[in-house]
This record gives structure tokens, C-alpha cells and sequence, in this order.
């Protein structure tokens, strides 16, 4: 599974983008970033306050709801201030 | 309907003249350009000095929202063309952010369109601005504003 | 702020190159042109076909209308600039009419200014269309949506 | 005074402008209008509805009751149609 990170939540996680393997039973966003938090106190940091993580599956919008699976493309990033 | 996501400048001009150019069925063409202001927040008075501003994106992502936006609006109004140029990278003050446009048979579906454009891409297509200034670089906040006026339309979808 | 009344054509793409040059304290340019279509009314299936039109106007009252418009657009919303450019004379299908740009540091005074720009213009600025059509000339009736467009805009004020 | 026509009401007139001398008394637009009907049938005909006529007194807006006076610049013209 391929994670990405954008904006402040690359600078705290120091990474941009990495390869992982979560954990049988990774069903949803939520479960992965519980998998996520405790992969460095970057990681833990980042998604600290998740009201202010916004994440994309396959670059859709989700929520903690939405499923992943192997081989998806995650992405989270705060909300977006382009225009 | 053309869509640019890039990091180079654009000549608003140029893109104008290129879009509006050889219509005989389109009554009117609108037109939005966003800049890079010299001032944080909303009150040029009391906000800090910016010095720029950087925009990241997330390429891949940015031009399929980019595109679902378009088509949404296409979906919405009779259009006769659309078009979205956004920039990414280190942009100064007074430097151009974005352009959309929107043409159509009628004033109001021009107008209409191209507000909803720039009000969906800035709560839909991921972009962040980390703006740099003489105390440091800090991440743009979401606007609640934004927020307000991107909503709208999901009512007057409803 | 800047209007021009003129028979010669104008190049949008200069306009707006010249018009948003060198803002820093700006955050959004709205811009519409209006173009000759060559069809009569709404509808372009059931519309007859139109050669060109000729645009009148009252010289003097012209100017000094657009004048009271963009002052009244200024009093509303904070604007950085205007620009109205309304040709008159003879128009071939295609042809640029009318230009209208408002500049602010917030988009949503920037599209409302030159929506209410290009609405009360065509309510209040003494202007007149002829259409010439294989069937002959007719005087372009005013529509009953741009007395609704623009009265919204004296519901606002109220 | 002078008087203007424009768009159909100069065709129907025949005249873009004319000076004329109105008879005393007349005070206001409506009564300018009654005074400019009996000057030829073609004015005649451009006054004859005049739900479809407008009018500026010296290049604002007014109405049937505006007041006119010598000296001032009055026109008559259709609901506009630029933009």
C-alpha cells in the first residue's frame, strides 16, 4: 500500500511518500492510521488531531470510514487551500 | 475545455484572447484571476507581510478533481467552453495563482459557472499554500468562508 | 477606474493584461465580455439567424450613466479598480460589445462587482440595439430578465 | 429646449434633435409630450404608446411628472438594450 503525505503532515511525518504493509484486518482509513500512529512519534504527531487530517483513497476524497486494500494509494493531507 | 495544472506562469491575456477567440454562438465569456497578495489573512491593514507563498499539490489527484469540477459544472449550466489553469511552486506577490473561465450562450450561466469553478477548486482540488514570511513560513488555514461558499452550491444542487 | 465609449474594437487579452499588472494588495480579477451571437433571443435551434447589429447610444448621457454605475459599484464593495469598455456602431456576429473588470482583495467583491457592473449597465446606460436579420432590421426589445437581473441588485442596497 | 430621439422613436420622428419652444405653461414631461404629439403624425406615432417610451431631462433619468424648463436637454428613447 502506498501512503503519501502532504503539506504539514509531511513536514512532521519527514516523509513524503512510503511503502507499507499494515497489519491483517486493515479494513479502513481508521485502522490504518491507528497502524500508522505508531510507526514513529513523526507519524504519532501528525495525526495528532485528526479533525484537521483530511485523506484520499485511490485520489478520492474519505473518511475514516472508507475501505482500503492492498495495492491502494492513501493519501493525507489538511484541508486544501489552493484557488 | 482544457485544463493546466503547472508550475511556469500564464498570460492572462494570451489565455483570454486564445479562449474568447472565433465565437459567433456565445454570449458571454467570465473570467476569474487570482493573485498572490503582499498580506496574511483578510485585512491588508493588520495582516503580517507576505514575502510569497509556495503551493504544493498532489499530482495525479489535483488534475481528476480538477476534471470531475469541469465536469460538474458542464453538468450544470449549458457551457460552450471551460477553462482551468492553476500554478504550483514558489509564487511571489502579485504573481499569478489560478484562471478559470467559463463561456456560454448566456450571461448568467457564464458568471455562474465560472464562480462555481474557483468556489469548488479551492474545497476540492489539493492544494496547499504554505506562505513565507519574515517570522517563518506558515501552512494557509482553511477558510470557513471557503467552506460557505463551496457549500452553496451543493444546495443549489439539492 | 477607467470607461471607455468607443466605435473601434478592443483586444480583451491586452485589456486584461493591462489591467492586472503590478497588484500586489489585489486577490481576484472578475472579468466578462459580452459577444454578438448570431441568433435572435434565447434559443439558438429556434432563433432566426442575425447578420450583425447596429449598437446607438446617447453621447453624454452614455458616459455620465457608466460613470454613476461604477461610482455606485465602488460605494458597495471594496474595489482596487473597474474598467467598462460598450462599443457602438456596427457589429458582425462574433464581435466583442462590452467589457467589464472589477479588482478586489476578496473574490466574492470582485465577481458581485462585475456582475452588478454588467447588470446595471444593461438596465440604465443608454444603448440601443438593431438587428439586421435576412428578414430586415428589428429594434432588440428589452428583456424582462435584465430588469430582473438588475433589480436584485436595488433589493441588495435596500 | 432641446429635444432627442433614438432608436425607434427617431425613425418614427423622422429627427434625432430638434430645438423647440414649448408653449408656456408646460411644465412637466408629460405635458412636453402632448405639445410634441400634434407636431407631425410621425411624432404622433412615436408617442402613441407610451408604456414603451423613456425619457432623460438633461441626461438622467425621469418620468412623465420630471419637470422641464427652457434651456434643458430632453430625450426620448425605448427601455435600453446594451450590455
Amino acid at each position: 500500500m502506498k501512503v503519501l503525505y502532504f503539506a504539514w503532515l509531511k513536514a512532521k511525518t519527514g516523509i513524503g511518500e512510503e511503502d507499507i504493509a499494515p497489519p491483517d484486518g486493515t479494513a479502513t482509513v481508521g485502522q490504518l492510521v491507528e497502524f500508522l500512529k505508531a510507526r514513529s512519534p513523526g507519524h504519532a504527531a501528525a495525526f495528532e488531531t485528526m479533525s484537521a487530517v483530511r485523506v484520499a483513497v485511490n485520489q478520492d476524497f474519505g473518511n475514516l470510514d472508507t475501505p482500503v486494500k492492498v495495492g491502494d494509494e492513501v493519501a493525507f493531507f489538511p484541508p486544501v487551500t489552493g484557488g | 475545455m482544457t485544463i493546466r495544472v503547472q508550475r511556469e506562469d500564464f498570460d492572462p491575456g494570451a489565455e483570454l484572447a486564445r479562449f474568447s477567440s472565433g465565437k459567433t454562438n456565445v454570449g458571454g465569456i467570465c473570467l476569474f484571476v487570482g493573485l498572490v497578495r503582499d498580506y496574511m489573512g483578510h485585512d491588508p491593514a493588520s495582516g503580517a507581510q507576505v514575502n510569497g507563498m509556495t503551493l504544493e499539490h498532489y499530482p495525479g489527484m489535483t488534475e481528476r478533481q480538477l476534471e470531475a469540477i469541469e465536469a460538474e459544472a458542464r453538468k450544470r449550466w449549458p457551457l460552450d467552453d471551460a477553462l482551468v489553469i492553476h500554478r504550483y511552486g514558489r509564487l511571489e506577490p502579485g504573481e499569478r495563482i489560478v484562471l478559470v473561465a467559463a463561456s456560454s450562450a448566456h450571461r448568467d450561466a457564464a458568471f455562474e459557472a465560472c464562480r462555481f469553478l474557483i468556489d469548488w477548486l479551492k474545497t476540492k482540488a489539493p492544494f496547499w499554500k504554505v506562505e513565507h514570511t519574515p517570522q517563518g513560513d506558515a501552512w494557509v488555514d482553511a477558510k470557513e468562508s471557503d467552506d460557505a461558499a463551496a457549500s452553496r452550491w451543493d444546495q443549489a444542487k439539492a
